[in-house]
């Protein structure tokens, strides 16, 4: 607490919180928050790619053979989406900067119609698995050596990709209100850390998404 | 209040030329999913997998210009992934497997 | 308990509005660290009561008092209530809420209205976990080792995982502020090391909350999903391996054993100095080796795997690492030790908490040495010298310090004096309860008695008898100081400002704190300049 | 003392070298904890306020000090270190000469199978002065194998193998308990090793061979779940023949070839849909959940018997 700014108190703008005693403060905090809260959900997403490698040690057959019966042109067409996507926030928070306000509004919009495509092809994914009975515990029918470690791949598949698909369905939430504010002008060149954040949330989604790639989909593709 | 002022802003074409390189990258792993490389199909992708998530957080996160603990903050999360990953698979690819006694 | 204290301090944050509502939505750190003294007190006597059961029923090798199902269900909420309801949160989120801003002058927390999220959260947390034991209790073992817990156990285990699976959340967020308020709210001039070490303690286990427990939650996500599908990647039909659960498991609660004990060393280095009237002896390498203790506890997990099946190596790694950690834990001991040398000391209750801790913590940790060697832990593994040794550590260390920490800080947060004579009597006590209780327990594991036994051999039946008497000392002990912190909320004496003439930032301000901390910025000054004239 | 009296016994080759260990790591354990102990009540009555003492002079950061209370103990552990590694390396190392024992625990009992075909539950006879080595495996959660006159323990798997090795060096019976919790009657999961001298311990297994080897008690099975109905010459279905078979290289329905190995022939008995032999229709029942962990040993080792044409002979002269 600075003796100081309490004197300043009178140049507080609305959004800082009694806590902080300047907006820089506030944003670091808020930022420094953002990033601890990311290296966390990398550990979440940790205790799958740690429990995929070491499944995939066990068994590399079973998962090369399981990989194959992933749809790789939707992976790649939803990977391209969800890169894409980041370089449109990336691109609408440098807009709220610059105080373009349509155009970032236009830019976050583009970011969750984008994230909301990916979903519905997901969506298309699970069902093409479910109508080829590789759902585990609810229909999954598999003929070959390999059918326990493929059952054990779609399980991790589902829990993995599962577990993405509700970070994007609250990114695209997120995003959709931050624009909604965007337009109301409560975000510009004077604010514009939650923006921000969000960002750095969404490109976290999409660094998961970068490793999910390759392991899901690519294995075994030349066997 | 400077800063927030007159915000820091990276040039509309880095992020268009970083999404051309991400995109790229993702059609080399894509492509050399095909070719029969034995082990170096997994280390191809994964070291793009790699490359992609380092452009996306020096770039588009803005690392290149950050503090030094918000780089450290973002290693954390992969270094203790890192930790986990190392000791546990020390345990599985140095168990002795037992035959079956039949 | 506002009403109580209305009268102390016009500006206390006790006072002022007082109604139920403005306490459930208050983003005051020290009102939270209030609400989760409360919530705290609530499960641990919740899981003392398991306690007590469980130790009754041991008085005899047959099972005195119920049948093994029941005794199951006993052992695994007193392990759940006591690692994740109380335990876990006790320091850091009391005496840790409480103190943070106050030692670094700072106004709040960074996040108050998260900080508040996560009381609501361990609170839920906790409602699941009581619901689970009202719904007919959980039989797994606080381990919840797979796959008796995904497809053999019929208890309500799914309710159980949510519960600690939501209170996980809440001290993965606390962490989190802790983190960021450390980073930066500290007044201009509190440098990092003019931080009182329960700074870096909080700061140390801080780091561990927000990096292991997201580990732990996603597992129990995992069983969860397992239990309800009837297929995961634990189940050993599909070829999964349950040691990949034990794995992920102790990647997490092996440094939920620092999350218990940091805050503790914190708390104890603060009592020290201020009954020794000395400044810490080795003040940088205490810092260090609590850092060291964060990070290196995360390389150990393994020695909790010797006799599972882990492979040879990875079992010898994690021996190593595991002697290795013990290093900066040794240090710390001696360091205390030796900052009592040329001291001016005083035997207050929070200083005999405090050395009855330094005591007994070295006594688990030395035991934990021995179980760090595999070749003892082969016959030692699971056995009562396991129970034991955790318990020097968690009961005999964590508890101690935290009974210390509350005491020593009893005048701040209420602006009260408890009973003094009490106090001494009850540490004592304690100190002498506890021995009796779980010193037998050292020499039944090395006899052979297993642990998670509703009845077991009747050679073993003295000390088993010793150890259940001792609990009821144990007993007595913890519900005293209840019985005078509650009398001294009324009748004790005012306590003034700063009653221990301390030299932390938080003793600057009013007995109990202004809601808004200070009313006059703080002067930084070093937190052990006690051989210096008081300013 | 009366509890020094009921320490277990040490009743086997590895207990006396653990117990060395043990004492010594205690006495050490001991000498820091009562060192640290004497200076905090030496520095307490000294210096309590109000004494005499002299308290000039601070304390300075003293990086000797430091360092000795860091390396001192550090050279400590790794001595510890060492000295439990060389233990626990023999611990992990069963002679090549081990007399091998399987053992199949489930909920709530411990199953012992001697390769000579004696079946046992909750006892395991032993002889004395010979390695033994137990290789276990579960049939349901994970349980633990623990006698603590030996001072050994090892966990038990469902899914998998796991082995311990002892010689016992003491004749008499010693406790055999489960230290993995496993459920309900998990304190109850015990039973006893009987150690028997070398001539006593044969005729014991003489009087216990009644069953017939282990190939023998896997041809009656093979019998009376029916596998002979199909998999013989001269049955009607059309099915794959066994003689010969183990070790053989397979030519499976979906164009893979294995080999015949132990790890196949359970899938085939077990999973039967997914090794389907080229050029045969896919007629075999799955006989998971028919079949225990030790029918399914005893079968395979029928199959293993029977893998040369002369002795599926004389298998179906038996017959």
């Amino acid at each position: 607490m600075n003796a100081s700014t309490t004197d300043l108190g009178l140049h507080r703008p609305a959004f800082l919180q009694e806590q902080f005693d300047d907006p820089l403060q506030q944003r670091e905090a808020a930022t420094l928050g953002m990033w601890v809260f990311l290296a966390t959900e990398i550990l979440f997403f940790g205790v799958l790619f740690a429990s995929y490698t070491i499944c995939r040690v066990l068994y590399p057959d079973g998962f090369a053979a399981a990989s194959r019966h992933t749809d790789m042109l939707l992976g790649t067409i939803e990977t391209a989406v969800l890169l894409t996507s980041s370089s449109l926030i990336a691109l609408g928070v440098r807009a709220i900067k610059l105080g373009e306000r349509r155009a970032a509004v236009a830019l976050l919009l583009a970011t969750a119609v984008l994230g909301s495509s990916f979903l519905v092809m997901h969506g298309f994914e699970y069902y093409r698995e479910y109508t080829e009975h590789l759902v585990p515990g609810i229909d999954f029918l598999q003929p070959g050596v390999d059918a326990r470690a493929i059952e054990l791949f779609f399980c991790l598949y589902y829990f993995i990709t599962g577990f993405h698909s509700l970070h994007v369905l609250i990114g695209v939430i997120v995003i959709v209100g931050v624009a909604t504010r965007v337009a109301h002008g409560h975000f510009g060149p004077r604010r514009y850390t939650p923006p921000e954040l969000t960002a750095l949330y969404w490109h976290l989604v999409d660094i998961v998404w970068i490793f999910v790639y390759p392991l899901i989909y690519l294995v075994g593709r030349s066997g | 209040m400077s800063s927030a002022d007159t915000p820091h802003v990276t040039p509309a074409r880095r992020y268009l030329w970083v999404l051309a390189a991400l995109l790229t990258l993702l059609a080399l792993s894509a492509g050399t999913a095909f070719l029969k490389l034995g082990p170096f199909n997994s280390i191809i992708n994964l070291s793009v997998s790699v490359l992609k998530t380092l452009l996306v957080m020096a770039v588009f996160m803005h690392e290149t210009g950050a503090r030094n603990l918000t780089r450290l903050t973002s290693a954390l999360g992969f270094i203790w992934l890192a930790m986990l990953l190392a000791l546990s698979l020390l345990d599985f690819l140095t168990r002795a497997v037992l035959p079956a006694p039949w | 308990m506002s009403a109580v204290d209305a009268g102390v301090m016009p500006h206390s944050f006790l006072a002022g509005e007082d109604g139920l509502r403005q306490w459930l939505t208050t983003r005051d750190h020290k009102r939270i660290a209030i609400l989760y003294g409360l919530g705290i007190t609530f499960f641990f006597f919740l899981g003392g009561a398991a306690a007590t059961l469980i130790r009754l029923n041991l008085i005899t090798p047959q099972g005195a008092l119920m049948g093994a199902e029941t005794y199951n269900k006993a052992f695994t909420f007193h392990g759940v209530v006591m690692v994740w309801f109380f335990l876990i949160p006790s320091i850091p989120a009391t005496l840790g809420n409480f103190l943070i801003p106050l030692m670094i002058g700072a106004r709040d927390v960074a996040f108050p209205r998260l900080n508040l999220f996560s009381w609501y959260l361990y609170m839920a947390g906790g409602a699941f976990t009581v619901a689970a034991l009202l719904a007919g209790g959980v039989d797994t073992g606080w381990t919840f080792y797979v796959p008796f817990s995904t497809l053999f156990s019929n208890s309500h285990v799914f309710l159980a995982v949510i519960g600690v699976f939501v209170s996980g959340f809440s001290s993965i967020l606390t962490g989190l502020n802790f983190i960021v308020t450390i980073h930066t709210l500290r007044t201009p001039g509190m440098t990092w090391f003019r931080l009182p070490l329960f700074i870096w303690a909080m700061y140390a286990v801080s780091l561990v909350m927000v990096l292991a427990t997201p580990v732990l939650a996603m597992t129990l996500a995992l069983i969860a999903l397992e239990r309800g599908l009837g297929v995961g990647i634990f189940d050993p039909a599909l070829g999964g391996d349950p040691l990949l659960f034990q794995h992920l498991f102790w990647f997490y609660s092996h440094p939920a054993v620092y999350i218990m004990i940091l805050p503790a060393m914190g708390v104890v280095s603060e009592i020290i100095s201020c009954f020794a009237r000395r400044r810490v002896f080795g003040y940088r390498f205490m810092t260090y080796s609590m850092l060291a203790i964060a990070v290196i506890g995360f390389l150990v997990w393994g020695h909790h795997m010797f006799v599972s099946g882990q492979s040879v190596y990875a079992s010898l790694v994690f021996s190593l690492l595991s002697f290795v950690v013990a290093v900066p834990s040794a240090i710390k001991v001696f360091n205390w030790t030796a900052t009592l040398r040329k001291g001016d000391i005083t035997f207050e209750a929070p200083m005999l908490y405090a050395l009855g801790f330094v005591g007994l913590f070295m006594l688990g940790g030395l035991t934990g040495l021995m179980l760090a060697a595999p070749a003892l832990d082969m016959p030692l593994h699971d056995t009562y010298f396991v129970i034991a040794h955790f318990h020097y550590v968690m009961v005999g260390g964590s508890v101690m310090a935290y009974l210390g920490g509350i005491h020593f800080w009893w005048p701040k947060l209420t602006g009260r004096r408890y009973p003094e004579a009490w106090a001494r009597f009850a540490a004592i006590l304690m100190f002498f309860g506890f021995n009796l209780t779980f010193f037998p327990q050292y020499i039944l594991g090395y006899e052979g008695m297993p642990r998670r036994y509703h009845s077991y051999l009747p050679q073993f039946q003295v000390l088993n008898v010793l150890s259940s008497g001792g609990a009821s000392i144990l007993a007595i002990a913890y519900l005293l100081p209840i019985a005078y912190l509650l009398w001294s909320l009324r009748y004790g004496k005012p306590a003034g400002d700063n009653p221990w003439q301390a030299r932390g930032l938080e003793w600057q301000t009013s007995s109990p704190p202004p809601t808004e901390n200070f009313l006059r910025p703080p002067v930084v000054q070093d937190a052990y300049a006690y051989q210096e004239p008081a300013p | 003392m009366s509890f020094l009296q009921s320490l277990p016994p040490e009743a086997s080759s590895l207990a006396f070298q653990i117990d060395v260990f043990f004492w010594s790591m205690a006495a050490l354990c001991a000498l820091v904890a009562v060192g640290v102990i004497v200076a905090v009540v030496f520095y307490g009555v000294r210096y309590r306020r109000g004494s005499a003492a002299d308290r000039s002079g601070r304390h300075r950061e003293d990086l000797g000090v430091e360092l000795t209370w860091i390396l001192v103990p550090f050279a400590l552990f790794v001595g510890a270190f060492v000295w439990s590694l060389s233990i626990f390396a023999l611990a992990r190392t069963p002679p090549p000469d081990a007399r091998t024992v399987y053992v199949v625990a489930k909920q709530w009992m411990w199953k012992f199978e001697h390769p000579g075909g004696q079946r046992e539950i909750n006892t395991l006879h032993v002889p004395i002065g010979e390695p033994v080595r137990l290789t276990m495996t579960s049939q349901d959660v994970i349980h633990s194998f623990y006698v603590p006159a030996f001072r050994v323990k090892q966990d038990v798997l469902p899914g998998r193998y796991t082995q311990l090795w002892f010689i016992a060096t003491k004749l008499g019976a010693f406790p055999l308990l489960c230290t993995q919790y496993c459920g309900t009657d998990h304190a109850r999961m015990g039973g006893a090793v009987i150690v028997m001298r070398p001539a006593q311990y044969g005729r014991w297994l003489q009087a216990g061979a009644s069953g017939g080897t282990l190939a023998a008690q896997g041809a009656q099975l093979f019998r009376s779940h029916g596998c002979s109905g199909c998999h013989s010459p001269n049955a009607a279905v059309h099915a794959p023949e066994l003689a010969g078979l183990y070790g053989q290289v397979v030519h499976l329905a979906d164009g893979r070839s294995v080999i015949a190995d132990e790890r196949y022939l359970r899938d085939c008995i077990l999973l039967p849909a997914g090794q389907v032999v080229a050029g045969y229709p896919p007629l075999m029942p799955s006989f998971s959940g028919q079949l225990s962990e030790e029918d399914l040993l005893a079968l395979i080792a029928y199959i293993k018997s029977i893998a040369t044409a002369d002795a599926a002979g004389s298998a179906d002269e038996r017959r």
